[in-house]
């Protein structure tokens, strides 16, 4: 009993670095082998309604989706980039991206040639989509597109002017779009989109963010000026599957190309990593809580 | 006199931006919403060049005052001298100057790309570590507070991932009994006593939980229990927050526009 | 070639930031000056090329600046301000940088008097409105919600000592802020290790033989340099001792 | 009696205008918004000027801002300078702002103990403005003497790369105070665990709400959100400020009594007790 004793004190006091090994090894080793660690996922019911909100979208409805993400939040937010975008060409959505970061740029590039580069839909440039350039500006960029867009844009990413864009015709501010993604690991973000542009024009908005972000956009989403919310890398994994799933059961969408295989995204083999982490931390936290109690009473 | 021209400036812009939300005068409207945050982005523009003198200065004259790690700023100053090199002087892509620097292919998105992207990247994935560091120190049983920092912690970071959905009922209701324990522990003045009420709790709530049919009950479902905190508890505490930054930003604006708050002009 | 060097560069600079967790050393010191000195150049560079080119030059000279914005003559202002802000290298009038910042502090405030009245103050205060399409238990958690705020906020009282009363319900407030906290934590901890998978998922990546081994390679490296430089380090400690 | 004209007279007269003005110089829409702006001016300056006329104010000692000078006090004693991080946002957040008023109270101390101060920043314009100010409080200490030009300092724009920084000043400087006050993002935990790794005491203030966590577990003091913004107030201690926030604790009980009559009137409603929307009245319309 008194050895037990001593290893849980001593595990108390265990030096940092010790504690940095097992969460680097924790996480290294569900990536190296991804297949000995299977965890079946279920969807949470604020992902579950930005599903409901993008699949009501009508045929030929337009959306813009803002980038505001870099390449070190890339690992939580990109998966859900790609799989709203195909959620979105799926169901003949039109798209605009906006990055509002100076690296959301390249992220709305990748994201777009992945969807592209894997031959699920027949999408043009200028037809099924428009890239924005990046403008500095922030929350200044929202409050123009809300008011009016074309005098903060003229040309798109490839210097195109916007008035040879037939996708571009009639769209002035965002009362002109039917809905409004934002992806965002920051500030300007979902809260910044709510205060500048959405709440006031009364455009519906869903967000996907970071996770540590959640709990500063959950007052926004109890009150309905957020459409649900996919919360972190969890949220990403969540609305891969369901696309994945919709994309699979729906044989009869036109917009599908038959041949292509649709492959599951990138999020979900990444949870199991994320799973075994969260167990450590919860075991380290309950040992230090015994030791932390035995020491206490030691000293009483 | 000099002083007194900028606070006149203060209270004047301040008020200005402040009553031209509600005055019907387009172009005050549209200085408010576009002009005068670029102005900003423009006038800190131009503190830049500040930045980068003072920056120059500080390792300057660390290399001639030979201070301590004075080699490491010859690094620094190397790595900035090279960006703005790429940056204004040296191309090496095919598009002009200004549009290069976001352009697969110049020299200044190499460096970005292989030299600042990831330093910034890795730093950031440092914190997986300090916040366990971090954790493992501060989610300690210590008080009726700290406790309920620890509940809402740990059932987040567990009920969030696949994991936290393979917890059975009976684990979840284990789990509760020992937190509820470990929360009264000190109350207990004979060891004894409280080791023979922790297993007795042990063996028979599970089972009266079974028998009355109330396992299915969604507290025990760590996910759903998890998201009822994010919804409820913590809601109600970020809107207690964010009514309190709002409120407090809002004073300090007027202590501003007043010219009450006046040690930010060096007063 | 440049791909391969620039690979290479990533792993080596990827490296030297995780070796801070063993402790302070030269790799990630290097590493750490090399940052500094990179994104301040880096930041000039785009803040020149994104916001004073296009945004300033562009407006008063559309003709030779083509940025899409028509000349604008109340641009002056802003660069009139900026020359001010620069004057601080000047001990005679620096004086006047002042009426910069004066510009600044006095146009955000009045801006954030706004913003934050109208879309935290005003719209938090509405959402406490109950949504009666739910269940008796929905009703619930919205008093819930509604106990949690005002006793939150009476936490924030300052001419109100945390006795009697003030101080009771102050202290149920405190417990929601702590259930906030906790959730914010739980929330950081997952974001944070998904960051680490996403550092993790490159090193594995350029692990590959295409690559030639690199993070291995430096990875070794790395260690045998560290443990050479811990141990010198060690017996100058001890010299000194 | 000339107060009542003052505090009841203005505000209706502002008012009356605003909602009968014949012509339209006034945008519609936002009227809600209009009010509050009125009452909560006229509010806040009420409880000035009845402090400025001597009125007794009691304020609610805060722990984290009565630290602030034992930190700087125990810094000195040790030989050791004091750090002070002022955020990385730039000078568009009112965070920042309050940031530099209490590091101009800070640098106020440390120029009386004789401490030795240092301040990185993030945002060269901040850095010009944490001059100004540091430059100020040692003059009004009577030491400009002790103020050096190097005491503030740029390290770098990028959030990373000026974590990075301070980590490296912290860990080699070994300061035995550090104030992290200001915006903070996800750079805080490197900071607030590097600094309590060496031992310092740490005070840190911010209104980021998702940061507040981790200064509460790892620093020894947190100015939470706003009571951060009413440090300055705190620190200055004069009257006018004092009132400035009793005024503002009114305004919150007002906020309070909002947030319940919201509540009721969309419970009778939600039972056809009364047939109004409250929620109506909330038309938070900016400029069309």
């Amino acid at each position: 009993m008194e050895l037990i004793k001593k290893i849980f004190i001593q595990l108390g006091q265990l030096d940092r670095r010790f504690i940095f090994l097992l969460i680097g090894l924790s996480v290294l080793i569900p990536l190296l082998k991804p297949d000995w660690i299977n965890i079946p996922i279920k969807t949470t019911t604020n992902s579950k309604i930005v599903f409901e909100e993008l699949n009501n979208l009508k045929e030929g409805d337009k959306v813009l989706v803002s980038f505001e993400y870099g390449a070190s939040t890339k690992p939580e937010i990109h998966p859900m980039s790609v799989a709203v975008l195909q959620h979105l060409f799926s169901n003949g959505v039109k798209v605009y991206t906006v990055p509002l970061w100076p690296e959301g740029l390249m992220m709305a590039k990748y994201a777009i040639e992945e969807v592209v580069s894997s031959d699920l839909f027949n999408i043009e440039e200028h037809v099924d989509y428009v890239s924005l350039p990046y403008k500095a500006g922030g929350e200044i960029i929202i409050r123009g597109i809300a008011t009016d867009m074309r005098s903060i844009f003229t040309q798109d990413v490839n210097n195109v002017l916007l008035t040879e864009i037939p996708m571009m015709t009639g769209i002035n501010n965002i009362t002109d779009f039917d809905f409004v993604f934002d992806l965002s690991a920051g500030v300007p973000g979902n809260a910044e989109w709510v205060q500048f542009a959405c709440d006031e024009y009364k455009i519906p908005l869903s967000s996907g963010c970071t996770s540590i972000m959640v709990t500063d956009a959950i007052p926004y989403v109890e009150s309905g000026q957020i459409r649900g919310i996919l919360a972190g890398m969890p949220g990403a994994a969540e609305y891969e599957q369901m696309v994945f799933e919709y994309l699979n059961n729906d044989t009869y969408n036109k917009y599908l190309n038959k041949e292509a295989v649709i492959v599951p995204g990138k999020a979900t083999s990444r949870m199991s990593a994320q799973s075994i982490a969260h167990l450590l931390m919860v075991i380290f936290i309950v040992f230090g809580n015994i030791s932390y109690y035995l020491i206490r009473k030691r000293k009483i | 006199m000099k002083r007194q021209l900028a606070y006149f400036l203060v209270i004047f812009i301040g008020f200005l931006t402040l009553l031209g939300h509600f005055i019907n005068y387009s172009p005050l409207n549209n200085f408010i919403d576009n002009d005068a945050t670029q102005w900003f982005d423009i006038i800190s523009g131009f503190a830049a060049f500040l930045g980068v003198i003072n920056l120059l200065q500080l390792h300057l004259n660390k290399i001639a005052n030979k201070r301590d790690n004075w080699r490491y700023s010859i690094i620094t100053l190397a790595g900035f001298t090279i960006m703005i090199i790429f940056g204004f002087i040296y191309n090496g892509s095919s598009v002009a100057m200004g549009p290069h620097l976001k352009e697969d292919g110049s020299a200044f998105y190499w460096m970005f790309q292989n030299i600042y992207l990831p330093l910034g990247a890795t730093m950031f994935a440092l914190l997986a570590f300090f916040v366990a560091s971090a954790s493992y120190r501060a989610f300690k049983i210590r008080n009726f507070e700290a406790t309920l920092l620890l509940i809402s912690g740990v059932f987040l970071m567990i009920g969030r991932v696949p994991i936290g959905q393979l917890i059975p009922w009976w684990m979840a209701l284990e789990i509760y009994i020992c937190l509820f324990f470990a929360l009264i522990a000190n109350r207990f003045e004979e060891k004894k006593k409280m080791l023979f009420s922790l297993v007795i709790c042990i063996i028979v709530l599970p089972l009266i939980t079974y028998f009355l049919n109330l396992h299915n009950l969604s507290i025990f479902k760590i996910p759903e229990l998890q998201e009822w905190i994010m919804d409820v508890p913590a809601t109600a505490g970020s809107r207690a927050i964010m009514i309190g930054i709002a409120l407090g930003t809002i004073a300090q604006s007027y202590r501003i526009i007043t010219g009450r708050e006046r040690s930010i002009l060096g007063d | 070639m440049y791909e391969i060097i620039g690979i290479w560069c990533v792993v080596l600079l990827t490296l030297s930031i995780f070796s801070y967790l063993y402790g302070d050393n030269p790799f990630y010191k290097s590493a750490e000056h090399v940052f500094v000195g990179v994104s301040a150049g880096y930041i000039f560079t785009i803040t020149f090329w994104d916001t004073i080119w296009p945004n300033l030059f562009g407006r008063l000279l559309p003709s030779y600046v083509k940025a899409g914005f028509e000349f604008d003559v109340s641009y002056i202002f802003p660069l009139v301000l900026g020359v001010f802000m620069l004057f601080r290298l000047s001990k005679k009038y620096d004086w006047l940088s002042r009426i910069s910042i004066a510009y600044i502090v006095g146009m955000m405030a009045g801006l954030k008097f706004y913003v934050f009245l109208n879309s935290n103050l005003l719209t938090q205060i509405k959402s406490s409105t109950v949504n009666f399409s739910g269940t008796y238990l929905s009703i619930i958690n919205e008093v819930i919600i509604l106990i949690g705020v005002i006793s939150g906020l009476v936490y924030f009282f300052f001419s109100k000592g945390h006795t009697g009363v003030v101080g009771k319900v102050s202290r149920i407030g405190v417990y929601f802020l702590m259930i906030k906290f906790g959730a914010s934590f739980g929330f950081a901890v997952m974001g944070r290790i998904s960051l680490l998978i996403g550092r993790f998922e490159e090193l594995i990546e350029f692990s590959k033989p295409e690559y030639y081994y690199s993070t291995p390679v430096i990875l070794v490296l790395m260690i045998v340099g560290l443990s050479f430089w811990s141990f010198k380090n060690n017996t100058n400690i001890n010299k000194n001792n | 009696m000339n107060q009542y004209v003052k505090y009841i007279f203005f505000p209706t007269v502002i008012l009356l205008v605003y909602f009968f003005f014949p012509f339209s110089i006034f945008l519609s829409g936002n009227e809600t918004t209009f009010i509050c702006v009125v009452l909560l001016c006229f509010v806040v300056e009420y409880f000035i000027e009845k402090a400025k006329n001597g009125e007794e104010i009691y304020m609610r000692p805060i722990a984290a801002i009565k630290a602030m000078e034992e930190a700087v006090g125990r810094a000195t004693e040790m030989g050791k300078p004091v750090l002070y991080v002022p955020g990385i946002s730039s000078l568009d957040q009112i965070d920042t702002i309050s940031g530099l008023t209490i590091l101009g109270h800070v640098a106020g101390m440390t120029a009386e103990y004789d401490a030795s101060l240092h301040v990185p920043v993030c945002v060269p314009i901040v850095m010009e403005t944490a001059k100004e100010t540091c430059k100020e409080s040692y003059l009004k200490k009577g030491r400009p003497d002790l103020y050096r030009d190097d005491m503030v300092h740029y390290v770098t724009d990028d959030q990373f790369a000026y974590a990075a920084g301070v980590n490296g000043i912290m860990l080699r400087e070994k300061p035995a105070a550090v104030f992290f006050q200001g915006k903070f993002y996800a750079e805080s935990l490197i900071l607030a665990e590097t600094g309590n790794s060496i031992g310092a005491i740490q005070i840190a203030g911010t209104g980021s709400s998702s940061q507040i966590p981790f200064f509460v577990t790892a620093c020894d003091y947190t100015l939470i959100g706003e009571e951060f913004y009413a440090a300055s107030a705190y620190l200055s201690g004069s009257p006018e400020m004092l009132g400035s926030i009793k005024g503002q604790d009114y305004v919150k009980v007002g906020c309070m009594m909002l947030i319940l009559i919201v509540f009721i009137s969309s419970i009778l409603n939600g039972y056809g007790i009364i047939d109004f929307d409250i929620v109506s009245l909330f038309r938070t319309n900016i400029i069309k």
